[in-house]
């Protein structure tokens, strides 16, 4: 066992949270809420330049070969920084779609988002499907896809979508032009922009249709697996925010003329909290490496059992944050609450709490005694 | 069998339920009602249009005692007008006038203050709102420090309120002022009504993280306040507050809206993609249900005590804590259960169900509520110094 | 609404506390548990003396006709005194059963236990329905029985037993002889006498059959309220000790050279215990007032509701109770682990948590908003 | 895809994982086993027999450095090491001699005595005790009044000790006692080995709310123990008692007996009655595995962390805490799983799968493991000031 963390991944981390503390205040998070189009044309020439881009992807194809470990510890910074960049809805995730689904018309797409030059979202859910992403209540029937598609996370300026439809009792992934669609924009739990896509009756050509059938299945549930982990690099990254920003205000905060943090009730709940965020860490890291193992078992034990886990003890560590600053915490002026609403977001998008005790419960043990 | 026990409404009360439910259904305007169906929360103008209404009926100061307007009402009936108005759909009414200053007034008010501000309450004409906390008096509320220097006929008032609940919609403000420096903290505080317009008087709103603005900071800058504003003697303050405190808790739990929101949850049962959501949802929904059943039946043995003339003392801080932790839990089902229904902030259109669309906001907005009014550590701090003499 | 006790269970409740207080100490309970006959000659006809056997049945059959209400009181306080005296088991549980299936065979059996002049036992549960009273495993061949029963609660003295079977696709009742069966005894959780019942092609004669069909069903459902109800009513009196106890422990034991009771943490502790007692009693009232409703619904909700509510809020004292106490809490010396077995026990008797749940979640409400 | 963090283990533990598992498969005696699997605790003989079995392979003081008779393993191995006992039914080592006393030992004693007593706890011969808590020195450990004065050659100890585990067993017990009573409460305890035959020594039983007899009270009248088995010098009791709280703990969570403990309720699930009983008691238990699946990652992140030289200070008493919170709610769940086949106490047969027949026995026995040891409430406390500062 080796559990320290590569070299590598330290630097990245560390040039994230730097990057982030110089580029990306609390004010700049609360300007970009009220903006409609959340790529802001400097960061995100900024984020090309360190790196970003290319990291998630294999040399093979473009990319610089990063680890999810390492795409994992720029999420954390910036779930810590709240910060908004589209970073993960409009470069992570289709890319990495787009890299499983691993055909010559993928690719290239795949090149562009490298390069930054196209803006691609995905949109793999739908209303009454709910988490069921293998199978999405939009069909594609005669060539032609009429339904809709909910929370497209595209950070409000998509103009290419991945999605999701079944065509007959197969599975297949569509690239379309969003203005294909009819395009209802809003925002998010989390603050982050969203669309709800109407499709009336679109036609879909051949070349369309990225891949099918088993091969589509297991890019989406790879995709899925991957995106679970950063959920929960997101909000580990909010948790100790919220763990450090509570703990100085229960030193520094003074009732009946003392510290709060001198009450033993305060300190019980710090001392709960801190070593639910010692756990969350260890989850982290464990999910982070095995989101992308190639045995389908245990990255569906790892993710299923990291996001319950964190969709349960991350929530408590947000609430408890709020509790213990009283008044304060429940105001938008403070960052806690909105470290709550990102776990919140966090903790339900690609699957809640429930959805992923079912999958944990129906996946057999990858091994003996755990490990 | 017959046993003189009867935990269900005798058939007076069940009259009186039948009658103020039809009252209900005929009464709540559309409006309202589909606002609270959405999860939502009335503006100004609907809350106060609604609190008029009641007003015009004398159902708005459902406690009071009949010599000063109320109806008459046992505790018994008094809950179950609050259950039927949950019930049917319509907010619960603002409780600074009628619940807090217009109990103060009856009980420690001159005859002229009475008379000059007892109507408005009963009328839903004025609205008022509280003046307790500041930015470094929260929980401990007795180091307040806003002061009212007596300036010939009036008060001089300086300093500061924080979370000051609908001060943007208020006309009067009843405040916790500090009138004298020199004697024991408790004992140098004051009880003063504090017109919302005075000069020197300003109100910032507060955004809560249901980005919605509820709370707000008011600054006092030599805000006069004439004396005849000051109710009972300079130094009464922490008394008047205090009484507030035991004052009628029956619907302190909360348990009539909890049910409303129970109602709505499930109605949107049928809503859920999958039959494994919905049998665990279903669950969770039981085991919130079972809950709510306790809280229930124990606010009812305080109802029912409070009719014997025997009002529950500290005990019912159990319900507030209960209550709210409750009402929490609630609507974090109804987010969790939602899920992917839950994430939109601010669409037009709900992606699902439309309980599960404002369900967010409401999460967010009742994390306040285990804080404010005493927090709930608050509260066991004092029950467990009160009640268990620890 | 009318939530104050009846002057006549008021003085039932007091008349046992004393009762108890006078003739059932914490030693005798310590040596009963190693008896193998937990009915005692002397207390039984103190019971009867006191009138606790008529109380539960209709004045019609030969009771006093007493309310559950008045049945429950006795309960709490012989839970409170942790007495293991066989009253539920060999009077109220078989009697009430033998009131429901109200036939003249039934009737005159009910009488002789009202007379102390049958020790009656039921036996409903067997391993492979679980809880499923409904459907028990025991089956009924042309008028013979082979299986087994378990858990029979019969204070280890039963000469007589009541048992359910399936008849074909109906459910039978059945009165027997206990020497038909091969009897294995043992204790239970609670330190009370129970026995195992294997029936070895034993035939069966149509006067045993006490009922079948609709109206056994309808039997065996009002006992199982009823004694549902009786649960609630023991882990209350249990329940309320544990407090008292702990309460009273927290304000003399002294570590750190102050009482424990001075900690805040403890405080906190005690006053959630406060406060789940508090709603404890509101469910006992509650239940012992609608598990004899007419109404079906009503019933299940209340004992279903009570059930599952005592089976978390009731455990938690009792652990909490043994957490304040420390390493003396986990002695067999103090009472209080031996309520943390008497609340764990009757969490699991007549259903868990989970089987009311469900119970719970498949009834509708009786009434618009709760009451 | 190369990454250099490493999660599983690495080829060369694999290999000692494997050897490991063949040598328990074919040395852990079949009613060590049985015992194990039926969820009861072996009694003294079949315990010892165990341990000197371990002993005789030099597996028993497996933490221990080399020169003291260690097998020079790794953290990663030890772990490993005790996944593999625990996952093959075989009971923990009884923790007095090997992880505590052996530590003091080779760390403060004199070459004569580490000469004299560690190589019978290397071998499992010894049994060991410990003689910490008082009747009113609990979680206040430094106010212990067991006195031992000096008297030429040895001490003569009187008092009482309670809550001593295995005293019954043991030969000797590792002792504090009070040797100056003019210090600080800390300064003036010492440490002291004892003879459990010592005329004046009486050990009396205390029952456990299992059933059994795990615990006992020892009293000392008059009890003449040597000056040569003091251990360090006087005063140095406390210096003694910190270092072993800080010593190696990366097993402290429980994380591998938790593990045969999920894996007996697993073997359970066929025999619960119905579909819906089993499909939520499947739940639970994944919620159960999820909560495991996370403290043995933290575990494992101590475990590298002790093989890089940087052993984990505090921050390891939450693993203890969650630990212990994890056995009692596996513990929990199997009886309640079990439901009516958790209730016989004392039957012959089990009513059901046997792994439930003694689920309450167990569940009734781990009710102490977050109070012994310095019950959650003081390690939070500690936890408080030491990590936070609080």
């Amino acid at each position: 066992m080796d559990f320290k963390l590569p070299e590598n991944t330290t630097m990245i981390a560390d040039t994230a949270r730097r990057y982030l503390k110089d580029n990306y205040s609390f004010d700049t998070y609360i300007a970009q809420l009220d903006e409609s189009n959340h790529l802001d044309e400097g960061r995100w020439q900024a984020m090309t330049d360190l790196g970003w881009f290319g990291l998630p992807f294999a040399e093979s194809v473009g990319g610089y070969g990063g680890t999810l470990l390492d795409v994992s510890a720029i999420v954390q910074e910036m779930g810590a920084a709240l910060c908004l960049d589209p970073y993960v809805d409009l470069i992570v995730s289709p890319g990495k779609l787009l890299e499983h689904v691993n055909t010559s018309t993928s690719l290239s797409l795949l090149e562009k988002v490298i390069a930054g030059d196209a803006r691609v979202a995905c949109g793999f859910y739908d209303r009454h499907a709910g988490y069921n992403i293998l199978k999405p209540s939009l069909r594609l029937n005669s060539g032609r896809l009429s339904g809709q598609k909910h929370i497209v996370s595209d950070g409000g300026c998509a103009d290419t979508v991945l999605l999701s439809a079944m065509s007959g009792d197969e599975l297949v992934i569509i690239v379309l032009p969003i203005e294909a669609c009819d395009v209802e924009r809003y925002r998010l739990l989390d603050g982050s922009r969203a669309a709800s896509l109407t499709l009336d009756d679109v036609e879909i050509s051949e070349e369309m249709i990225l891949c099918r059938g088993e091969d589509a299945k297991q890019a989406v549930l790879a995709w899925y697996d991957y995106l679970c982990a950063l959920d929960c690099a997101r909000m580990y990254g909010a948790s100790r925010q919220v763990f450090q920003s509570t703990l100085e205000y229960a030193q520094t905060r003074k009732q009946f003329g003392t510290a709060i943090g001198s009450f033993q009730v305060i300190q019980h709940y710090l001392v709960d909290l801190f070593i639910d965020l010692q756990q969350l860490e260890s989850m982290l890291l464990m999910v982070s490496v095995k989101a992308e193992s190639d045995c389908i078992s245990e990255r569906v034990r790892a993710t299923a059992g990291a996001k319950a886990y964190y969709a349960s003890q991350a929530v408590i560590i947000a609430q408890q944050g709020i509790q213990i600053h009283g008044g304060v915490g429940v105001t938008e002026e403070l960052n806690i609450g909105h470290y709550f609403r990102l776990i919140t977001h966090c903790s339900l998008s690609h699957g809640d709490r429930e959805h992923h005790i079912t999958r944990f419960s129906q996946v057999g043990d990858s091994a003996h005694g755990g490990i | 069998m017959e046993t003189s026990v009867n935990l269900d409404f005798n058939e007076e009360e069940k009259k009186f339920r039948e009658s103020i439910r039809q009252w209900m259904v005929e009464n709540v305007p559309e409006d309202v009602r589909s606002c609270t169906a959405r999860g939502a929360m009335p503006d100004k103008s609907m809350q106060q249009r609604w609190e008029r209404l009641l007003g015009s009926k004398g159902w708005l100061t459902t406690t009071w005692p009949e010599q000063y307007g109320g109806p008459g009402w046992s505790a018994t009936q008094r809950y179950i007008f609050d259950l039927e108005r949950a019930l049917a759909g319509a907010p619960p009414t603002s409780p600074f006038g009628v619940a807090m200053v217009g109990p103060v007034l009856y009980t420690f008010a001159s005859e002229e203050q009475k008379e000059r501000w007892l109507p408005g309450i009963q009328s839903g004409e004025t609205l008022w709102c509280q003046g307790y906390s500041e930015p470094n008096a929260g929980s401990d509320l007795a180091s307040l420090k806003t002061r009212a220097t007596l300036n010939g006929d009036h008060y001089l008032v300086n300093g500061q309120k924080i979370w000051t609940t609908q001060a943007h919609w208020a006309d009067m403000m009843f405040c916790l002022v500090r009138t004298d420096n020199t004697v024991k903290q408790q004992q140098g505080i004051s009880f003063l009504l504090i017109d919302m317009k005075t000069p020197g008087l300003e109100v910032r709103p507060i955004y809560s993280i249901d980005g919605h603005h509820h709370l707000n900071e008011v600054y006092f800058t030599d805000v006069k306040v004439p004396v005849e504003n000051l109710v009972g003697k300079e130094g009464m303050g922490w008394t008047i507050a205090k009484f507030l405190l035991t004052h009628e808790r029956t619907t302190i739990a909360g348990v009539a809206d909890i049910h409303h929101e129970i109602n709505r949850l499930k109605s949107a049962m049928e809503s859920l993609p999958t039959e494994n959501e919905r049998q665990q949802a279903q669950r969770r929904l039981a085991s919130l249900e079972i809950d709510l059943m306790a809280l229930e039946y124990t606010n009812f043995r305080t109802v029912a005590a409070t009719d014997e003339g025997k009002p529950f003392g500290p005990e019912s801080s159990g319900l507030k804590i209960k209550g709210t932790e409750l009402q929490q839990r609630v609507s974090q089902a109804m987010v969790e259960i939602g899920g992917l229904m839950s994430l939109p902030w601010d669409n037009k259109q709900p992606i699902g169900d439309e309980v599960f669309n404002q369900a967010s906001r409401r999460y967010n907005f009742l994390r306040a509520c285990t804080i404010y009014g005493g927090s709930n550590e608050i509260q066991k701090n004092v029950l467990a110094k009160m009640l268990l003499g620890l």
